[in-house]
């Protein structure tokens, strides 16, 4: 297992092109070979519509917080961010083209430790599908895969080997924590990979540890600098009686998911 | 016409710095230094340390209003002997710009073992007393609300130490000029001000509380025009420099406080907002000064109604 | 599903009002009731009146900041001699729902002798006493900041009306549940705030002050989160409603003073910003109430962290 | 000499029409019969681009104040205002084209005094032209006119008799006010409108109280409600001994110039 750290740069890059997806998800896509390189997959930017202070006194808009968005896609120089528009900044960001300058600090956090020759389980939900999706990548050669997903609706399902939503209306009903057991048995997980809202990650965790199985989870945290000056994104790490609150951006977004106290958020 | 050298130089009581430009404690770090270039700082002020470790509040600790920014944090920090041992010897390597270190203890006698502890450290050009955090219990806010009590913990701290003494105060009192005033009688060799402002924020579908603990500091644009009446009238009552702060994005912000009465400005937020927000505020500055040309210092208090 | 009859119903100590939305003193007068639906409002309350006519404070008296607006009216208006005779009937023939008349008085016996005035005049069902203008000096807000003064003057009103008594504090305070409980213990049915906080705003340019007064009164959505806290900590302090007002300017802006322990809301620089604010806010509220099957008084101050 | 009021109105209007001037300025047409009957010259409405409060939760922008802008023609219910793009509040209806939604209160103020058989001069500097053009037309019949406009240079000149520039890029260099004298005699006023920067209307008024001759003058002021309600538009009106501040919005935007106290400005 591996660690890798870079430091973190700010940059302003056009978006070469722009998908648009299902429900309210798109994709930005950036292009430089030289920040792909320093990229480890659960890494994240901070990113942000081309703001200037011009705009500020020519229109009646405040400049806002950046957005942490995981590292969807990485390959030769072309970088993906996969996001959900839920708010005014993701909605910022919805509303950019190909062409448009987009604001970028990064890659930042830890990323997810890389093995190899184990027997994987990806648990995904809503929008914790893409940083899965570069790590799928990185260790499908030199690991055996499954992959979950889970989402509200039809319109929150993406690729994988496994699909769950609530309402139904597409693969298995239910949440997508329901099959866990029974998957980690069948297929012989030795490592669990999550990422998604923290009551899946929660979970999740519960199951693991139950079953005394390795687990990585990236986890969310509403954030102001993400570079770890702030201290506004932290989380209980450690154990009951010896514990602190370590930074989603800076210790993590990847956290070993045995030791974080899911019942201290 | 005749060049003026460096437009912006300025003092902060007995220390010459280059820039009236300098940070926000608990909004900056060496990891910003990544971004700008550190001698557009006039000075480097670290988060707020406590006398012990301080895990500060549960999360959620931070929202973003229609215009600011709510924060919980509740002063992490790892405490002054680790403060010492690890993160001191970096920042001297690092800095080329004073340090000046933030602090709050939570009784007058805590105050005083940590500065005698500091004293004995050597890279440090300065203090900046934190009696004014919202988001810590009988723990700094209390003292920065009683002019008394400030004034004391000013004439036991002044004696003790020649580097710059400056007091950090809260805008959530009735009168900031007699708090002020209390400061500078007690020895304060600076003020900066204000620290957040009480803030609360609810989602409405809910009712559920923005921040864990209810109440939290609100910070950013959307404070600006008290911060800058504020400094107004925390310098029309003091003669000692003032340090102001408060929702401070740009350098035309900036001047506005220096119009108001402020020799040096300090930007929190906007650290956020902007990862370049020094170089553009000193830059800005700069232009300004040049084009019309004319000294920072001189235009300082000198608004006009 | 059961329908609620009128889900916003609410009262005000004694008095049963149709709506929970009002308006704040000074933005809202007989001209807006062109533009809304005056059965939205649960009251109508008009501008201050001073004792004796009040010319005001020089212009500028507005500057609209990046997120709100600062005012210098100083409270301008006819005296209450020319209210009584020209404005109330007026307002009497007008109005259809509740009208309470906002006062402010320099002296405590000020205060006494113009309630006792207004006792004789019909078709008033409440009064605000203003004890916390930012914009004139030696009135109201000399009153708003002193707990021990606010106590005495509710004292001396309460027994003199059987109306209700809602005295409208300052949030330019170190502690306002303390006042707010002053308030209470004096007699108050109800409290109102916040009044304006403290700002300014300085032309970066030429230094000069945007209103001519240099300092002014902050409003606006800049406020809202500090109105916010005011209003969940004057509530947890006092047992009388709370009419909450700063930076309300939608719906779901009322929905978080509600939560936050409000029972009511009052739109003020809203109404600048949008003529149709009270009809929207009302219709906003009614929704949700019939969309959740709710009704507003049940999550007054259902906050939950 | 009549004084007409109406009840101001709250409207949204499409745009129909968008003209594009030197400089800064522009003209936006609305179409609205029977609001032009309403309407006065010297009158003024609040307007704003439409602002809705989903664009505040999609977007990162804050409603702000109506911006005060004058009647500047209106004909057969085309009613036109001509501005001067200077701030935010101007820049928001600079970027609007036809078929965009304005939103509208009014008409508002007083409006000026209108006359026959007078000898009128009207002086206007900068962006105080457009209500004098709409009163020209009123008056063009029944009086005989002369206009001076001054602006800084030659971007902000605009059909009229005598034009002064300060730059001198346009017509005569210098002030617009320091002709006026000459002019009164020469041509035998006995009657001045103004309209534009407070500065340049004292400066007239000072002429025309030593001449003794009537003078009606447009004032701007900064404004909030625009309706009456505020008192944040008033200017001292009255005698030395013996005055009010009086609200430009309502007892205003035209005062008798020999009224206003200038020297409490
Ligand atoms: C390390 C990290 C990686 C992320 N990667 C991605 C990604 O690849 N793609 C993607 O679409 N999103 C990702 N997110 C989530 C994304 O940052 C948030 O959706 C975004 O910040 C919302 O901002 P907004 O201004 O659009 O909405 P807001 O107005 O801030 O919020 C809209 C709604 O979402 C809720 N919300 C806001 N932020 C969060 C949060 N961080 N967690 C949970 N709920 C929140 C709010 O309570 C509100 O109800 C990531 C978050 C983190 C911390
Ligand atoms: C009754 C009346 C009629 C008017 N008619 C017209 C018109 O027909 N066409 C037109 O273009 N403009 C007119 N104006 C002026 C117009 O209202 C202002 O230019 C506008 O409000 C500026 O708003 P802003 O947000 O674009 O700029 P802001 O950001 O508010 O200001 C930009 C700059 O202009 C200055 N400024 C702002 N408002 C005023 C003001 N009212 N007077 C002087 N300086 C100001 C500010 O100090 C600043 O330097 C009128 C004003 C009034 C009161
Ligand atoms: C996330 C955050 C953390 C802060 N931490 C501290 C602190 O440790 N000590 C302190 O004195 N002030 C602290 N502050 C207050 C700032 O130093 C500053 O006084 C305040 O934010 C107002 O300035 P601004 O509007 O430019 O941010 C903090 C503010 C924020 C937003
Ligand atoms: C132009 C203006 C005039 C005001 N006049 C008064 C007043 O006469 N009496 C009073 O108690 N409050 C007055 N206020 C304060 C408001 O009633 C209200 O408390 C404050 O504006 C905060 O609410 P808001 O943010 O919704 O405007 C005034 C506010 C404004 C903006
Ligand atoms: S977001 Fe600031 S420390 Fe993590
Ligand atoms: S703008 Fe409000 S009274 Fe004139």
């Amino acid at each position: 297992m591996k660690m890798n750290k870079s430091q973190p740069q700010f940059l302003e890059r056009a978006i070469y092109f722009r998908e648009e997806l299902s429900g309210d998800y798109f994709i930005l896509w950036i292009w430089d070979e030289a920040l792909g390189k320093k990229c480890q997959p659960g890494q994240f930017f901070q990113i942000r519509a081309h703001y200037s202070i011009a705009d500020a006194e020519e229109t009646r808009s405040l400049p806002k917080l950046f957005k942490p968005i995981s590292i969807y896609d990485n390959a030769e120089g072309r970088i993906g961010f996969f996001i959900k528009k839920v708010g005014a900044g993701t909605n910022a960001l919805y509303k950019l083209k190909a062409g448009d300058l987009l604001e970028l600090i990064g890659p930042l956090g830890n990323g997810f430790p890389l093995v190899t020759g184990r027997k994987i389980l990806l648990v995904s939900g809503g929008i914790g599908y893409p940083p899965l999706w570069y790590l799928q990548k990185k260790l499908i050669k030199h690991n055996l895969l499954y992959w979950v997903h889970g989402g509200s609706g039809q319109s929150d399902v993406f690729p994988c080997d496994e699909v769950w939503t609530e309402d139904g209306s597409f693969g298995k009903k239910g949440m997508v924590t329901e099959g866990i057991s029974k998957l980690i048995a069948e297929k012989k997980i030795d490592l669990v990979y999550s990422c998604g809202p923290v009551p899946m990650l929660k979970e999740c965790a519960i199951i693991t540890t139950e079953l005394n199985i390795e687990h990585y989870c990236s986890i969310e945290a509403y954030m102001a600098c993400g570079i770890g000056v702030c201290y506004g994104c932290a989380i209980p790490v450690g154990q009951e009686n010896d514990w602190n609150y370590l930074r989603v951006c800076k210790e993590g977004p990847v956290f070993n998911a045995g030791e974080v106290l899911w019942n201290k958020f | 016409m005749e060049q003026i050298l460096n437009p912006l130089q300025t003092s902060l009581g007995r220390l010459k710095v280059n820039s009236p430009v300098t940070v926000a404690s608990g909004t900056f770090a060496l990891e910003n230094l990544d971004f700008i270039e550190q001698d557009h700082l006039g000075a480097y002020v670290c988060k707020t340390i406590t006398r012990y470790p301080k895990k500060g509040n549960p999360p959620p600790r931070l929202y973003e209003t229609e215009a600011g920014l709510l924060n919980s944090i509740g002063l992490q920090n790892p405490g002054l002997d680790k403060f010492i041992a690890e993160d001191l010897p970096v920042l001297r390597e690092t800095l080329t710009v004073p340090l000046i270190v933030s602090f709050s203890g939570s009784s007058l006698k805590e105050f005083v073992q940590m500065l005698e502890c500091l004293e004995k450290q050597e890279g440090i050009s300065g203090y900046e007393v934190n009696v004014s955090c919202p988001n810590v219990e009988n723990e700094g806010i209390a003292f920065g609300i009683d002019p008394d009590v400030v004034n004391k913990l000013c004439a036991l701290l002044s004696p003790l130490t020649e580097r710059e003494l400056i007091v950090k105060l809260s805008p959530n009192v009735t009168d900031i000029a007699v708090i002020a005033k209390a400061a500078e009688e007690g020895g304060a060799t600076a003020i900066s001000l204000i620290n957040t402002i009480w803030g609360m924020a609810i989602d409405y579908r809910n009712g559920k509380s923005r921040i864990k603990k209810g109440i939290g500091g609100y910070s950013g644009i959307g404070i600006k025009p008290l911060a800058l009446a504020l400094t107004y009238r925390a310098a029309q009552a003091v003669k000692i420099p003032v340090i102001a702060m408060g929702g401070i994005y740009n350098w035309q912000d900036a001047l506005e406080f220096f119009w108001a009465g402020a020799s040096m400005i300090a930007l929190g937020t906007a650290n956020f907002i902007d990862p370049l927000a020094v170089d553009k505020v000193y830059e800005g500055l700069s232009s300004f000064c040049l084009e019309k040309q004319l000294k920072l210092k001189d235009i300082v208090g000198k608004v006009n109604k």
